[in-house]
C-alpha cells in the first residue's frame, strides 16, 4: 500500500474529491496547511508595511491506497488540482507498511 | 512661530470665548435638568464603551493571535487604573479652580461633590456626572497611546506609563483647554479634543513607537491582523460611542448636541469613503481595515470642530481628514520607517491636527451662539483669522508639552523598568508570555 | 386588487390619520423638550448600531470564513454611503414637502436646517436630529438587502446598487408612507417601517438573489456559518437597538415608546421560542442559528404594529411571525429554491407583510389616540375593517414598486459592470479576491 | 440567628424606609417625566444589552469551543423565556399588591396598564416602563445561574429550570425585597439586587453544581477558555450596562443616578487592578480573565450598595470585592471541590453577600435624604448598627429559600428529565450534541 | 523505527493519551484534521438548504516507536480508539529511517 | 528522495525557513500541531483547578528533499530550531517513493 499526500489550492478541494470518488476512493484526510515555495504571495502593503507574504494556505488531502492504485490516484489528483499556474503544489508518496480499520479490526487493504 | 506676548492681543480679541468651550451655559443659572442628565449618563456610558470594548476590540482586531489578549489587557488596565487616579487626584487638578497651568486640591477624593452640586462648567448636570464623563475621556486617550507600542511592550511598564502620563500630560493639557488654563482663556476652540485627546494621544504614541522601537520583522515578516472582525465590531462602537463622545461634549440635550452628532456622522461617512477610494486607486482593491481606518480618520479629524461648524462642513472635514490620514499612515510612514504599529500618530495625531486647525477655518458663530458668547464664535471663514492664529498656537502648545514630556516619562521608566519584552517572548507572543493565556 | 378610485372614500375616512403616523404631536406648539431630545439622540445611536457593528455581524456570522469581511465591507460601506446621499439628498426628497409621490428639494444639502429649527414631522426635537434619525432607517435598509446575495456579489455593483436603490426605492417610498405622500395620507399605519423597511428590503432581496443567480454549490455543499456566535453578538444589538427603531419612532420618550418597546421585546422573545419549538419538532435539535432567526422574525414582524397596538398583542405577532417565517425560510423556501444566502425575503420581507396586516388587526384606538387623532385609531378587531384594506394597499404599492424598480436597476447595473464575481474568485473567496485580506 | 419577633422592633426604628428602596418619590405627585423616561427606556436598553449579548459572550468566552453556542444557546433562550413568563404573571407576583410575602395577580398578562398608567413604586415613568424595566433583571439573574453548570447540562432541562426557578425563587425574593413585601418593609437596603440578584444567582449556581455534579476531567484535564476576547466583548457590554443596573435603579435621571454610577465604576476599576494585583503575587503572571472576573465582581459586590453610598466608598467596596472573591473562586474553591464552572458562585454570591453587608456598613443618610426617608438611611459607619442586622437578616432569608428551593427543583425536574448530558455527548461538545451546529 | 498514524474521533484523544502512556510512550503529536470516508455526516437542513456533511472533524495522532513496539501500540490505540461505529478511523504504520531530538542531538531510538 | 519532518517551537519558525533558504531549500510546508511530550506544560490555575497543560502549541515543518540532501537539511533545522531547552522537538525523516508537481507534472527530483 501506498499514502498518497497532497498539497493542493484550498480551492480545489471539491474537485480533487470529486475525482477521487470516481475512482472509487472512498476515504481522506485533509488537513489546513500553510505553504512556503516558489510562489512568493501578493506584495502586501499592511499600514505602510511592505513585505510578502510567503506562507500560502493550502490543503494536504492524505489518501493511502493499494500499491496498484497509486498511478490512478496520482494522475487524478494531479489534473483535478491543476490550474497550470505556479502554487498548484506537490504530491508525495511513500510507503504504507501496515493500515487498520479501528472499528473491525481489519487490516490492509480491507482497511480502506 | 507667534509669540506669548503677541498673542496677549489675539487673547483680548478673543475675550468673548473665555471658558467657552466648555459652558454652553454661563449665564443661566445652574439647574439640574432631567433631560440633560438623561444625555449625559448615556454619553459617559457610550464613552465608556468607546474603550472597553471597542478600543480594546479595534486594537485587538489589528495584531495578530499571539497578542490579542495583551492589546485588551492594556485598554481595560488603562480603564481601571486611569478612573482610580482620576478621583483620587486627576479631577481636582484639571477641572477645579482655573490657574492657568493647573488646578486646584479641592476636589481629591471628590471632596465637597455632594449629590447635588453643579460644576460651573455644566450648569445643568450634577457635578459627578460632570467628572465621570471627563473620566471618560481621561481613560480613553490613555488607552489610544498603546497601539503605537503594540506587540512588544511590557504590562508593568506600561501600567507605570498609564498612570505617570495621566497625571503628567494628560490632566495639565485638559485643565488648559477645558479647566480654565490659559489655551481655554485665550480662545482656543477644542470642542471635544482634538488637543487634549487626538494630538496627545497621536505625539504621545509617535514618541513611544520611536523609544521602545520598532517590532522584529516590522517590514519584513507578515505582521497582518488574526482576526480583521474584531476590529469591525471595535469600530462600529468606536463610531456610535462618538455620538457620546461630541454630542457629550454639548453637556446637554438639545439642537447643538444634534448638530454636533451629525457633523460626526458624515466625517466618518466620508473618511471611510475617502479612504476606501485612495485605497483602491493605489492597491488595487479596497480593504476592510481601510474603511475602518478612514472612518476612525474622520471621526477623530472632526472632534474638535464638531460643535463649532455646521453639519455638512462635516462632509468637506472628513474628505480632507480622509486623504490626509491615508498618506500619513502608508507613503509618509513608510518613507519615515518608524513603527507606529496601528498608527495612533497616522491617525490620531494627524488627524487631531488637522481637525484642530480645520475647527479654526470652519467655524460658524450661529453653531456656538449662546449667553456666553453673544456673537458666536466664527473662523477664518466668517472673517476671524485671528482664530487660526490660536488654534496653531494650541496644536503647538500640546505638542511641545506632550512631546517633551512623554520622551521623559518613558526614559525614567527603562531605568525603573525595562519598557520592552525580550525578543524571545515578543516571538513566542505576549499573550502567553506576560499574561500566561492564549487563545486556543 | 382595489382600485385606486376606491380607495378615495377610504382615505376621506382615514383623514385623521393624514400626516399622523410620522407626527404625534400635530396640535401642540413645536417646542424642543430636552427629555425627548435625549431619547432621540440615544434612539438614533442604537439604530447605527443595529447596522455597524449589529447587522455587520448578524450576517458575517452565517457566511463561510472566506467571506466574513465583505460581508461586513458591505454593511460599512453602505453606512457610509447612505448616509452621505442622504444630508445631498435623500432626505430632502423623503421629508420635505407634502407631494403625493415625493418631497421637495428645499433641504438638499441640510439647506435652511437651522441648530433651533423644527421638522414638523416630530415636534419636540432638533430637526437635525429627526434628519440623522430617519437617516439611520435608510442605511440598515440598504444594508439588509446584501443577505440575499452574499458570498456571490462583487463590491462594485453593490456600491453601485446601493446608491440607485436608495434614491429610487427607498426615499420614494418613505415619503409615501412617512413624508406626507399618498400612503400615509391614505392612513396607512406603518409605525417604524413594515413596509418602508422589512417588504422593502426583502423584496429587492428576494429580486436580487434571483438575478444574481445562486451560490456555487448551494443545496450541495456545505455552507454552513464559520463563526455564529458573530451573528449572536448581532443578534443582541440588533434586539437593543430595535428599542430605538421602534421606541423611537415615537419620537419622544413617553408612554407611546414604552408601550413600543414591551410589545417589540415580546415579539422578538415569542419569535426566539416559536422558531425554536418548531425547529425542534421538525429537525430534532434547536439550533442556536433557528432561536436568532425567530428574534429577528418577531423584531421585524411587530416593527409596524409596535406603536398602534397593546404590549400583549406582541405575544402573538411574535408567535405567528416566528411560525410564518420559519416555514418561509424552511419548506417554503426549499421547495422554490432561490437562494436567498441569508433568508432576507423570508425573515424580512415575509414577516413585514406578516406584521403590516396584523398592525390593521390589532390596531387599537387607545394607543394612537392624540392631538391629531382625537379617536385614536382602531383596526379590524376594533370594528375598522377598512384599515386592512388599506394595510393591503400599501403593502401592494411597496411590493410593485421596490419589485420593478430593484429589477430594472439590478438589469441596468449588470450592463455598466458585472454583478457577481468569477467562479474562481468565489471559490477563493470574496475577502481574498476583493479585498485582498483573509482571516488567519 | 436574629428572630423575627427582635426584627419587629428593629422594622419600626426603620420605619421611615418602608417601601423607600424602590420609590424615590413617595411625595410627589406621579408625573410622567420625560427625562427620567429617556433615561429608564435606555437603562432598559443596556441591562437586556447585559445578557444579550453581554453574559451570553462573558460566558462563552470562558468555555471550551465545543461548547461556545450551547452556553450562548442558554442565555438566548432564558431571556425570552423568562420575559414572557414575566408579562404573563412574574411582574404581577412580583410587583403589584403588598403582601408580606407574595403580590397579586392583578398586573397578569398586563391586564390594567394603561398607556399613561404609573406604578407608585416609579413615579415618574410609565408604568410599562418599570415593568420591563424589573423584567431585565429577572432575565441577567436567571441567565446567571447557568454558568456554573456549563459544558453539562441537557437544554431541556435547563429550559424546565429556567421557568420554574424564575417563578418559584425570583419573583417572591424580588416582591420580599422591593415590590412591598417583608424584606423592604423592614427596611432592608438593597439598592439594585445584592440579595434578589447576586445571591439569588450565586446560591442558586452553587446548588446547581452540586446536584449536577462536576464535569469530566474537572481538576485533571485542561479546561482553559477557547476565546477569552469573548468574554472580554462581553465584560465590556456588562460594565457599561451595569450603569443601566444601578443608575437605572434610581429610576430617573438626577443625582442619585449619577452617584450610583461613579460608585459602581469606581468599584469596578478597584475590583478588576485588586484581582490582578493578587494574581500577579500569587500565580506570577496577571490574567486577563482576573482582571475579568475582578471587574465583575466589583461590578457585583457594589450593586445593592450603589445608591446608599458615598461614590467613593466605591474605592473600598471594590478593593474587599476583588480580594474576597480572588479567594472564594481559587483557595476556597479548590479546597471544597465543587465544580462551579464559571464561578457564579464565588463571584456572584460571595460579591452579593459581601456588597450587602457593606451596603449597611456604608450607608450614608446624605444619600438616600429624600421625601420618604426625611432623615435618610444611615449605616453602621454613621452610628446605626440595626442596618446591619437587618441585612444580614435579609441574606439569610435570601439564602435560606433560594438554596431549599433550588435543591427541590433540581431534584424534581431529575425525575422528569435527565439534568445532564451523557458522557459521549459531554466529550463530543454540547453544540454539535444538543444544537447539531459547531464553530467550524 | 515506525511511524505510527492514527485518524480519531476526537473525543477519543484522552483515551488514546492515556493507553499510550500506559505503554510507556512518551510522545506524541497532534494534528486537527477533517475526515472523508464511509461514515457519511448527518443530513443537515441549513437555512432550508439539504446538504450532508462529508467532511467530518477528526484528529491524527502522529507517534514514532521503536520496531519492536509497533504492534503494542497499534493495538493500544486501535482499543482505545474503538467505538464500534463507523468512522472510528484507521492506524496507519509507515518507515521510519531516523530520528533526531533536536535539543540534544540524539538520533533514532534515543530521540524517541 | 526523503520526506523530513520535523516538530519544532512555533517561534521558531523564522529561524529554520532562513536556514533552509541558505540551502536553496525552495519549498516546505508547515501544519499547527499539538504535541505532547517529556516537556510538560506550565502548571495551570484556571479558576481554581489545577491541572497540567500537556498538549502544547507547536509546528510541523515538512521538506521533501533529495535523498543527497538529506544529511545537509536535517543538520540546518536541527541547529535553527535548537534552543537547548526540552521541548524542542524531533525531526523525523521517512522515504519518499515519489514526488510529482501537479502545475507541470514533472515529476521527483524535479518536482521539488
Ligand atoms: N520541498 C518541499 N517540501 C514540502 N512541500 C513543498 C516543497 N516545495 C513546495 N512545497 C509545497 O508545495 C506548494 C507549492 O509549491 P510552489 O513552489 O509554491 O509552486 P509549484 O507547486 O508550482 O512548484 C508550497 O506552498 C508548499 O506547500
Ligand atoms: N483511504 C483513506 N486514506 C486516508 N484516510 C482515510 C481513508 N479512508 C478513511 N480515512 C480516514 O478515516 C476516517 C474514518 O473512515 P470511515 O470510512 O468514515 O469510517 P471507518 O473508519 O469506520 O471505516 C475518515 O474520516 C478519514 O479521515
Ligand atoms: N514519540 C513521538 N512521536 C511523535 N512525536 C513526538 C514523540 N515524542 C515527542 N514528540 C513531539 O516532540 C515534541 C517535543 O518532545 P519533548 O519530549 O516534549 O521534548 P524533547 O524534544 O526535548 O524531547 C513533543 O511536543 C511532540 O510534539
Amino acid at each position: 500500500m501506498k499514502l498518497v499526500s497532497a498539497i493542493i489550492k484550498p480551492f480545489k478541494l471539491d474537485d480533487v474529491r470529486d475525482a477521487l470518488t470516481q475512482l472509487g476512493v472512498s476515504g481522506m484526510t485533509v488537513t489546513e496547511v500553510k505553504g512556503y515555495g516558489r510562489q512568493k504571495g501578493h506584495k502586501e502593503i499592511y499600514r505602510g508595511a511592505e513585505y510578502v507574504v510567503n506562507f500560502l494556505p493550502k490543503l494536504r488531502v492524505d489518501v493511502a491506497v493499494a500499491a496498484d492504485q497509486v498511478d490512478k490516484v496520482v494522475a487524478a489528483i494531479g489534473s483535478a488540482a491543476k490550474t497550470g499556474q505556479i502554487g498548484d503544489g506537490k504530491i508525495f508518496v511513500t510507503g504504507l507498511d501496515h493500515a487498520v480499520r479501528i472499528r473491525t479490526g481489519e487490516t490492509d487493504s480491507d482497511a480502506l | 512661530m507667534t509669540t506669548f506676548a503677541s498673542l496677549r492681543a489675539i487673547a483680548r480679541v478673543a475675550a468673548a470665548a473665555i471658558a467657552f468651550t466648555a459652558t454652553p451655559a454661563f449665564a443661566q443659572a445652574p439647574k439640574i435638568d432631567s433631560g440633560d442628565t438623561a444625555w449625559m449618563i448615556v454619553a459617559t456610558g457610550i464613552v465608556l464603551m468607546m474603550t472597553i470594548p471597542g478600543l480594546a476590540l479595534f486594537y485587538a482586531g489589528m495584531v495578530r493571535k499571539k497578542n490579542i489578549l495583551a492589546t485588551m489587557a492594556q485598554s481595560l488596565a488603562a480603564t481601571a487604573l486611569v478612573s482610580v487616579l482620576w478621583v483620587i487626584i486627576g479631577y481636582s487638578l484639571a477641572f477645579s479652580g482655573d490657574g492657568a497651568l493647573l488646578g486646584t486640591l479641592d476636589r481629591m477624593f471628590l471632596r465637597g461633590m455632594a449629590i447635588d452640586s453643579i460644576s460651573p462648567l455644566a450648569k445643568t448636570i450634577p457635578e459627578s456626572l460632570f467628572m465621570i464623563f471627563q473620566m471618560t475621556f481621561a481613560v480613553i486617550t490613555v488607552a489610544l497611546v498603546a497601539g503605537s507600542v503594540a506587540d512588544r511592550m511590557r504590562f508593568s511598564a506600561y501600567l507605570l506609563f498609564t498612570a505617570l502620563w495621566l497625571l503628567v500630560v494628560y490632566v495639565p493639557i485638559a485643565h488648559w483647554v477645558w479647566g480654565g488654563g490659559f489655551l481655554g482663556a485665550m480662545g482656543l476652540l477644542d470642542f471635544a479634543g482634538g488637543t487634549v485627546v487626538h494630538i496627545n494621544a497621536g505625539i504621545a504614541g509617535l514618541v513611544a513607537a520611536l523609544v521602545v522601537r520598532a517590532r522584529h520583522g516590522h517590514g519584513v515578516e507578515n505582521h497582518a491582523p488574526h482576526d480583521l472582525s474584531l476590529a469591525v465590531i471595535g469600530t462600529g462602537l468606536l463610531w456610535v460611542g462618538w455620538f457620546g463622545f461630541n454630542g457629550g461634549s454639548a453637556l446637554g440635550a438639545g439642537g447643538r448636541a444634534a448638530y454636533a452628532i451629525v457633523a460626526t456622522h458624515l466625517a466618518a461617512c466620508m473618511g471611510a469613503l475617502t479612504w476606501m477610494t485612495l485605497e483602491w486607486l493605489t492597491r488595487g482593491k479596497p480593504s476592510v481595515l481601510g474603511i475602518l481606518s478612514g472612518a476612525v480618520a474622520g471621526l477623530g479629524t472632526i472632534t474638535p470642530a464638531s460643535g463649532f461648524v455646521l453639519p455638512w462642513h462635516g462632509l468637506i472635514i472628513g474628505l480632507i481628514a480622509g486623504t490626509v490620514c491615508f498618506y500619513a499612515c502608508t507613503a509618509f510612514k513608510r518613507r519615515c520607517g518608524y513603527d507606529d504599529s496601528l498608527d495612533v500618530f497616522g491617525v490620531h495625531g494627524v488627524g487631531g491636527v488637522t481637525g484642530t486647525l480645520l475647527c479654526g477655518v470652519f467655524a460658524s458663530a450661529a453653531v456656538s451662539m449662546g449667553p456666553d458668547a453673544p456673537a458666536g464664535l466664527p473662523g477664518l471663514l466668517e472673517g476671524n483669522p485671528h482664530q487660526l492664529l490660536i488654534q496653531v498656537y494650541g496644536i503647538a502648545a500640546t505638542i511641545a508639552w506632550c512631546g517633551v514630556a512623554t520622551f521623559a516619562l518613558l526614559k525614567i521608566i527603562d531605568v525603573l523598568t525595562p519598557l520592552r519584552v525580550s525578543r524571545e517572548h515578543e516571538l513566542a507572543g505576549l499573550d502567553i508570555s506576560l499574561h500566561g493565556e492564549a487563545l486556543q
